[in-house]
């Protein structure tokens, strides 16, 4: 069967919307929701057949007072090799059609274009080219996950790396999954189909968080499909809000996207609210509640106790070491709490967090504390 | 090779209560129970056999992945000690089987001393391994009287001992401890701790072996010296033994693979 | 005891039916003599002496002719001689060869599982990569502008510190005791010097042999220690 | 051996005071004694079990953990987060920056505003400037106050707002009392709980369930023999398996271990740092290793050495064939999950680093190591319930058991063929060409399973069915492991497990294997033998009502799971995106409805030990040795060593033990026809 009439017996299936939200993204996704079909129907024909039989005899032959069952045979040589033999040719079939679609959605075809992810507890980096940030986040529950604006139509092959854990990168819609390890790389690629319009997945709450105009003006009016990305290999206490959203935007429109979203296009602030949402909000809160760790509201310039009894001014270089050797010191209540270091953010991105942090403190103001500090 | 006939041999002395001995009752026989006994306890040993097999598969994964982790490592370990240990083991082994010979032939004397030698050969295993192994390569302390002490003279640091004089402190020569617990000095591989990882998980686990066999082995010999076993109920001792050559096997395949093969 | 013991212990029941188990008879009584468990000894003895003997061979083969033998005959040659071994202790001393060919059995899918777990887990680590050259075809570098990048070093590589810190504390003992970093270095390779003599004594040299520089390393990215693309194809694939 | 005198009454039978009785169980060597005490303690953990479950499925009826919704109250105070320019009244210009200035403006009271989202306010707004205090500023004495010429962002604000709802999703941390959890301290229960659940389930429940319990009672009486071949270590056995699960439980009553079921290295290596309760529930898990393996030996020792005079390999009822393959799994795997145990339990207290990839260990290897044992370990759990299914089917229709020997050795070919499947755990893992190895093998599990499927629905031709509660049990579990073994398909197939592992479909995929397998045919078995085991009948009808409810409740559960994960729900997930919430409260439903029906039948056993009606020796008709004994057995199960002259299931010719023969009127043709057989 061909890929065209395969697709076409599945979009005449009923039962397809039963099993699948949508159609798969991704050409090798077609091709397993059609082996998934395919076992679908297989395994209804077994199934219907084994159980009417079952019902069947168990009305037919059921026991009736004073009867003795007839004897009939208890073993048949040709029937017994016959329903040996029948399965495991299905089986031979069916592994090797899952193998077929198994390589075509590991390999990546040539000219994928290659993109760093990294997985850590508990978030999801991307590492666009040139240095591009999403810089938009939309909310699940009431976690910020960042959107990630992907081409349609080209091939993407992610380079995966875990910071900590092991995770799994997974993407329903692509019908692709692919552990995140801390000791190899692993890598899943896709190439989604120009954006229909159709909805893949429920609006998401558009996030507040505006790009600037000219991002802005690369996106504007352009057709665009979302999908969920979760991490399913369990992490720990937030694997569950450890998802992303990945939106395919036509490759015109991702090219101008790119340009337009160097990191240079967002003040400090923004940048450092950027990162929170994306990096650090799984941990912690910007409005004065208590979370995995210490919430950021008000910290920047106040006293901050320390598990080993002393204090110290939160300034920008107790942040800063924070962010980059977070067992140096631990805040005190959150002992035990493992930080992972966030040593890879660039310099503009650790500046931006504090600049961010340094925005939603009350003696963030000129006369801070630290200001005193640094002028003496 | 003889079939023994259990009604050949009387009683010698007080000490026959083997004699007495009435098989359980839901076995149709003695013959039954004993071979009923036997498989079981094989079946346990297969267990002992895959419980190290998890050593043995950690050996060979990290080996061909970290070939000269393991080769540094295996140069660390001195083959005198082991090859010396192997003969202990299998000359314990050879007195194990010796004392169910005798136990066959009710020599019950005899017995009880091959017991006893075999029992003291485990001790001087255990011994060994401890003292001029795991002591010096953990601690850095070694045993005043260890042969190997001589290598190091220059390192040795004065006044520093321990237990009475017993031990002798020689400077970068300890912290050979598996993963975060390293701190020797003059590791080159990166991946030399775990190599340790394995030396001593698999090590101390057949340590524990010997020891648990041991316990064994002195049971046994009490039970021997009350008279309970003879020509016709001999079960306990032949099971420490198969316990016994167990312990001897696993060395066996340890031994190359920790000290020779590198 | 209320319940009948049989007459005798070697009664045996007609109906019963475990010769199929047991060849008809209890195998259990064989008495083996003294004189072939000392010849056993004595042979097990001679093959940890040749087992020995073997692993000095294959350096006094580099020493004396420059010969450098293949990795693998230290490795077969020591483990063929343990399984000989192994196979007197379970065949003589633990009465296997007497025994219900039922233990003989149970040993053999014993060590069956054995291969299985350490073969199948071995299929998985050793080819981790072994795909990649055809998996990936040329891939346009994006990310960081580079091909892929581990830009913080490795932290998972971190067993490096394990050893590199247990050499920094050393010499800040050594310093302590001897008053400068200067007499501490020496004194450091001095000691060095010392311990890989002492554990060398034996039959080894310091460098590593064959069986060491046979294999690659693999199952664990390369760059994850360089900080370069493992994924990057030497030869640009096809596909 | 003390403790033997001849008793011809019930092994139930009371001794003494109340002290002599507890003694005289806690020392017992009777293996039906002994099998009674563990089906009480695995029932015991299965409701301990049952409640973790409860406690998972509520939790999931709130899509997420935490939505905390706040609405204008009053006028709005946050701190701007970029350099703007305020024009105020009479037309001057003021500059606000970041970090030093706070706005305030007003909205329409009751707008819904998101918690630590940034506000946009718009261009012409009327906003007043205030320092970051909160204080008016003033300039010239006079408060700064006007309109932004352009849009201006803020931070968060800090005043003006209020908490008008706080959707629940937070059952667990409210349950104990936690009513301000964070995010992620809700989330750590919720772990905690599954935890809990899947850890008890599989190595307190599913692996000791029938071997244990129903095996150790039946496996010796169907062979003819008094007892099992180790007693004391079968009693030993039991003992370990209690301080095993003391270890569970005291780490459980610690608040839990987090790891899930499975302890995945590096995680299981890190988490909860500075605590024992990793270790402790590892370590129980090595303990009732042990009990497993001493389990499976003392039986396999039983079946080759005590079967009843005249029994062949071949003569053997299809339990004990099922039992002895499980027992032959128990002891090769068990002791490599010792190991990994052990090695585990290192790596937490000394960091070895073998499973630790910062220490360059492999957590891979980890999970081959795991699922070396634990894949198996599935076949341990299923194959006695194959066992139960056969011999029950067998008896509730009168039939001879279809191809009996393809069954006996299809169970010796799945215990075989289980040792090679177990990296379909990891595909998503592992080097691609283990992933297409084992995809390949895993395939020939199916063959023997499909095997035995059609031998059992081949059986019910031309019998006589009664639909008994084990009966009813028996199809409830024809329905149930079909489904499970055809899922099975797709998570086997290498492309479509890419989209399925870790997903909801293996959640429901296993748990139709398991509970629908496992569960339900230690449900019929118990039907089956509760007559032998107590001396009591239990209620027929209610028994049934509830057999039905839970069949009803467990696809409700179930079914909504294969959904569930093709649609892309991640199992272990404490929170999710709101389309999968009604499939997850459908799901919940069913959970209750379980709850309902195994109620019931605690009811429905309750109602039976203490006011039964007297079971006859041979309710049902069975040909198996345990139908010749006494109901319940005596202490000894036989008064002579019985001598086995007919197949355990040659229905067609054999009277039933204890039947009249009136009752039973064989046809003369099955008699001709076995002799023509015979020849």
């Amino acid at each position: 069967m061909t890929m065209t009439t395969r697709l076409a017996t599945l979009a005449e299936d009923p039962t397809f919307k039963w099993w699948m939200r949508t159609p798969a993204a991704t050409e090798f996704g077609k091709d397993t929701d059609s082996m998934y079909m395919w076992l679908w129907w297989f395994c209804v024909a077994w199934f219907v057949l084994l159980m009417g039989l079952m019902c069947w005899w168990v009305v037919k032959y059921r026991r009736r007072p004073g009867k003795i069952a007839q004897a009939s045979t208890s073993h048949n040589t040709p029937l017994e090799i016959a329903w040996t033999i029948v399965p495991t040719l299905f089986l031979v079939y069916i592994f090797f059609r899952g193998f077929s679609g198994y390589l075509d959605t590991m390999v990546a075809p040539a000219g994928a274009i290659d993109m760093d992810l990294i997985g850590k507890k508990w978030s999801w980096e991307l590492k666009y080219p040139k240095g591009a940030v999403a810089s938009e986040t939309a909310v699940i529950g009431q976690q910020q996950v960042p959107v990630w604006y992907i081409p349609a139509g080209k091939a993407i092959r992610l380079k995966m790396v875990s910071n900590d854990v092991i995770h799994a990168f997974w993407v329903p819609d692509f019908r692709v999954k692919q552990d995140v390890m801390p000791n190899r790389y692993t890598s899943v690629w896709f190439k989604v189909a120009e954006p229909s319009g159709q909805k893949r997945m429920p609006e998401v709450a558009p996030g507040s968080f505006d790009a600037t105009s000219k991002v802005k003006v690369a996106l504007s009016g352009v057709p665009y499909e979302d999908h969920w990305v979760f991490c399913a290999e369990y992490c720990g206490d937030m694997h569950s809000e450890m998802a992303a959203i990945i939106r395919v935007i036509p490759e015109s429109a991702w090219n101008k996207w790119l340009e337009a979203a160097g990191e240079g296009s967002l003040t400090p602030e923004q940048l450092g609210e950027l990162m929170w949402k994306t990096q650090c909000a799984s941990c912690h809160t910007v409005n004065g509640d208590k979370n995995t760790g210490p919430t950021w509201k008000d910290l920047y310039g106040s006293e901050v106790a320390l598990s080993n009894g002393s204090t110290v001014l939160a300034c920008d270089d107790f942040i800063r070491e924070s962010i980059v050797n977070p067992q140096a010191t631990i805040v005190k209540g959150y002992e035990g709490v493992v930080m992972p270091s966030f040593a890879q953010l660039s310099n503009e991105r650790i500046n931006g967090i504090i600049a961010y942090m340094r925005s939603i403190s009350a003696k963030g103001g000129d006369d801070t504390p630290c200001n005193k500090s640094e002028k003496k | 090779m003889t079939t023994l006939d259990p009604h050949s041999h009387p009683g010698k002395g007080a000490a026959t209560r083997w004699m007495q001995y009435v098989h359980g009752h839901h076995w149709r026989s003695q013959a039954e129970e004993f071979d009923g006994c036997k498989l079981g306890f094989w079946l346990f040993l297969t267990t002992e056999v895959l419980l190290f097999g998890g050593i043995f598969c950690a050996y060979a994964i990290f080996r061909t992945l970290y070939p000269q982790a393991w080769a540094e490592g295996s140069h660390a370990l001195n083959w005198k000690i082991g090859a010396f240990n192997t003969a202990v083991l299998l000359i314990s082994s050879y007195t194990m089987a010796a004392s169910i010979y005798a136990i066959q032939t009710n020599q019950q004397k005899r017995a009880q001393l091959n017991l006893i030698v075999t029992f003291l050969c485990g001790l001087l295993f255990v011994g060994i391994k401890f003292a001029l192994e795991y002591v010096p390569k953990w601690s850095g302390y070694f045993l005043v009287w260890d042969p190997a002490l001589h290598h190091h003279t220059a390192s040795i640091i004065e006044g520093k001992t321990a237990l009475f004089g017993l031990f002798q402190y020689v400077d970068g020569y300890g912290g050979k401890r598996p993963g975060a617990l390293f701190d020797h000095p003059f590791a080159v591989d990166p991946h030399v701790p775990l190599w340790w990882a394995v030396y001593y998980c698999g090590t101390a686990i057949h340590a524990a072996h010997v020891l648990i066999g041991m316990a064994l082995i002195a049971r046994v010999y009490f039970k021997s010296r009350n008279g309970d076993y003879g020509p016709t109920y001999y079960a306990g001792v032949e099971i420490t033994g198969l316990y016994w050559h167990l312990v001897d096997l696993i060395w066996i395949f340890l031994f190359p693979l920790l000290y020779l093969v590198h | 005891m209320a319940h009948h013991a049989p007459a005798s212990n070697t009664d045996f029941n007609e109906l019963d039916p475990h010769g199929a188990g047991s060849h008809g008879q209890h195998a259990s009584h064989v008495i083996v003599s003294p004189l072939q468990l000392r010849a056993v000894l004595a042979i097990l003895l001679f093959f940890t002496f040749l087992t020995v003997g073997f692993a000095w061979a294959e350096q006094w083969a580099v020493d004396t002719f420059h010969i450098t033998l293949p990795w693998w005959v230290n490795v077969y040659g020591a483990m063929s001689i343990a399984v000989v071994k192994a196979l007197f202790v379970m065949a003589i001393f633990m009465q296997l060869k007497y025994d219900n060919p039922m233990n003989s059995i149970l040993m053999a899918f014993t060590f069956a599982a054995l291969a299985v777990f350490i073969t199948f887990t071995g299929i998985d680590l050793f080819n981790r990569d072994a795909v990649i050259a055809w998996k990936a075809g040329p891939v346009q570098p994006g990310g960081t502008g580079n091909l892929v990048s581990y830009p913080y070093g490795p932290p998972a590589a971190a067993d490096t510190n394990v050893v590199d810190a247990a050499k920094q504390r050393h010499l800040k003992k050594l310093e302590e005791r001897l008053g400068s970093p200067q007499a501490a270095m020496l004194e450091f390779e001095r000691q060095r010097a010392e311990n890989s003599h002492a554990a060398h004594d034996s039959h080894a040299d310091h460098t590593v042999n064959t069986a060491s520089r046979s294999r690659p390393r693999v199952g664990r990215t390369d760059a994850l220690d360089s900080g370069t693309s493992p994924a990057a194809p030497a030869a640009p694939g096809h596909h | 051996m003390s403790g033997h005198e001849h008793h011809h009454g019930s092994y139930l039978t009371s001794k003494g005071s109340l002290f002599t009785n507890i003694v005289d169980w806690a020392t017992t060597v009777d293996h039906k004694k002994i099998g009674v005490m563990y089906l009480f303690a695995i029932l015991f953990m299965f409701f301990l079990g049952g409640i973790a479950a409860i406690a998972v499925r509520l939790e999931l009826v709130h899509p997420v953990r935490e939505k905390v919704v706040l609405t204008v109250s009053g006028p709005l105070v946050a701190p701007v987060m970029n350099p703007s320019t305020l024009t105020t009244g009479d037309g001057r210009t003021f500059e606000l920056e970041p970090g030093k200035h706070m706005v305030r403006w007003t909205e329409k009271d009751g707008t819904e505003v998101r918690q630590g989202d940034t506000l946009t306010i718009p261009a012409g707004k009327k906003v007043e400037v205030l320092d970051m205090k909160g204080k008016p500023l003033a300039v010239d004495g006079k408060e700064v106050s006007g309109t932004f010429a352009a849009e201006t962002r803020t931070a968060p604000p800090t005043a003006g707002v209020k908490v008008t709802s706080v959707v629940s999703g937070q059952l667990l941390p409210k349950v104990f009392g936690k009513t301000d959890a964070s995010i992620a301290e809700g989330n750590n229960i919720y772990n905690r709980f599954f935890t809990m659940h899947g850890a008890i389930m599989v190595f307190m429940v599913i692996v000791p369930s029938i071997p244990a319990s129903l095996g150790n009672i039946f496996l010796p009486i169907m062979l003819g023999a008094k007892d099992v071949a180790f007693p004391r270590l079968n009693l030993l056995s039991w003992y370990i398996y209690v301080l095993g699960s003391i270890f569970a439980v005291v780490s459980l009553l610690a608040t839990g271990v987090d790891t899930g079921w499975t302890f995945y290295t590096p995680y299981s290596s890190t988490t909860d740092p500075h605590h024992w309760r990793v270790v402790f529930m590892v370590l129980a898990a090595f303990i009732l290793g042990f009990s497993s393996i001493l389990t499976g030996l003392n039986f396999i020792v039983t079946v080759h050495k005590l079967r009843a005079p005249g029994m062949g390999w071949f003569d053997m009822p299809l339990f004990v064939w099922a039992v002895y393959s499980s027992g032959v799994i128990q002891v090769l795997a068990t002791p490599v999950i010792g190991i990994t145990l052990l090695l585990l339990v290192f790596e937490r207290v000394f960091d070895i680093g073998i499973f630790d990839p910062a220490k360059g260990g492999d957590p891979v290897l980890y999970q081959h190591f795991f699922w070396f044992y634990s894949h198996p370990v599935v076949y341990v759990m299923i194959l006695p319930g194959m066992g139960i299914i056969s011999d029950v089917l067998a008896v509730h229709s009168q039939k001879k058991i279809f191809g009996y020997r393809a069954i006996a050795f299809s169970s010796l070919g799945i215990a075989g063929v289980s040792f090679i499947v177990w990296g379909h755990h990891m595909f998503s893992s592992m080097s691609e060409v283990a992933s297409t190895v084992f995809s390949a093998l895993t395939f020939l599990v199916a063959i023997p399973t499909a095997i035995k499927v059609f031998n059992w629905i081949s059986t019910l031709y031309k019998g006589s069915i009664a639909l008994t509660t084990p009966m009813v049990y028996v199809l409830i579990f024809l329905f149930l492991f079909s489904i499970g073994g055809l899922t099975g398909l797709p998570l086997g197939t290498l492309s479509t497990d890419l989209h399925l592992h870790d997903s909801y479909f293996v959640v429901a995929h296993f748990h139709y294997v398991m509970m629908g397998g496992t569960i339900m045919a230690l449900m019929a078995g118990l039907h089956h033998w509760w007559p032998k085991m107590f001396g009591k009948m239990y209620n027929e009808r209610w028994a049934t009502i509830a057999a039905l409810i839970v069949f009803v409740g467990f696809n409700v559960t179930f079914f909504t799971q294969f959904f569930l994960g093709t649609r892309g729900m991640p199992r272990r997930y404490a929170s999710y995106p709101d389309e999968f919430a009604i499939l997850h409260q459908v799901s919940t439903v069913g959970s209750l409805l379980l709850l309902v029906g195994f109620v019931i039948h605690a009811l429905v056993f309750a109602q039976s030990l203490m006011a039964g009606r007297k079971a006859p020796k041979n309710p049902w008709g069975g040909l198996t040795l345990e139908w010749l004994a006494d109901s319940p057995p005596s202490e000894h199960n036989f008064d002579h060593e019985p001598i086995v002259t007919h197949g355990p299931y040659d229905f067609d010719t054999t009277v039933p033990p204890h039947w009249d023969p009136k009752d039973y009127p064989i046809p003369a043709e099955n008699l001709a026809r076995a002799k023509a057989d015979a020849h």
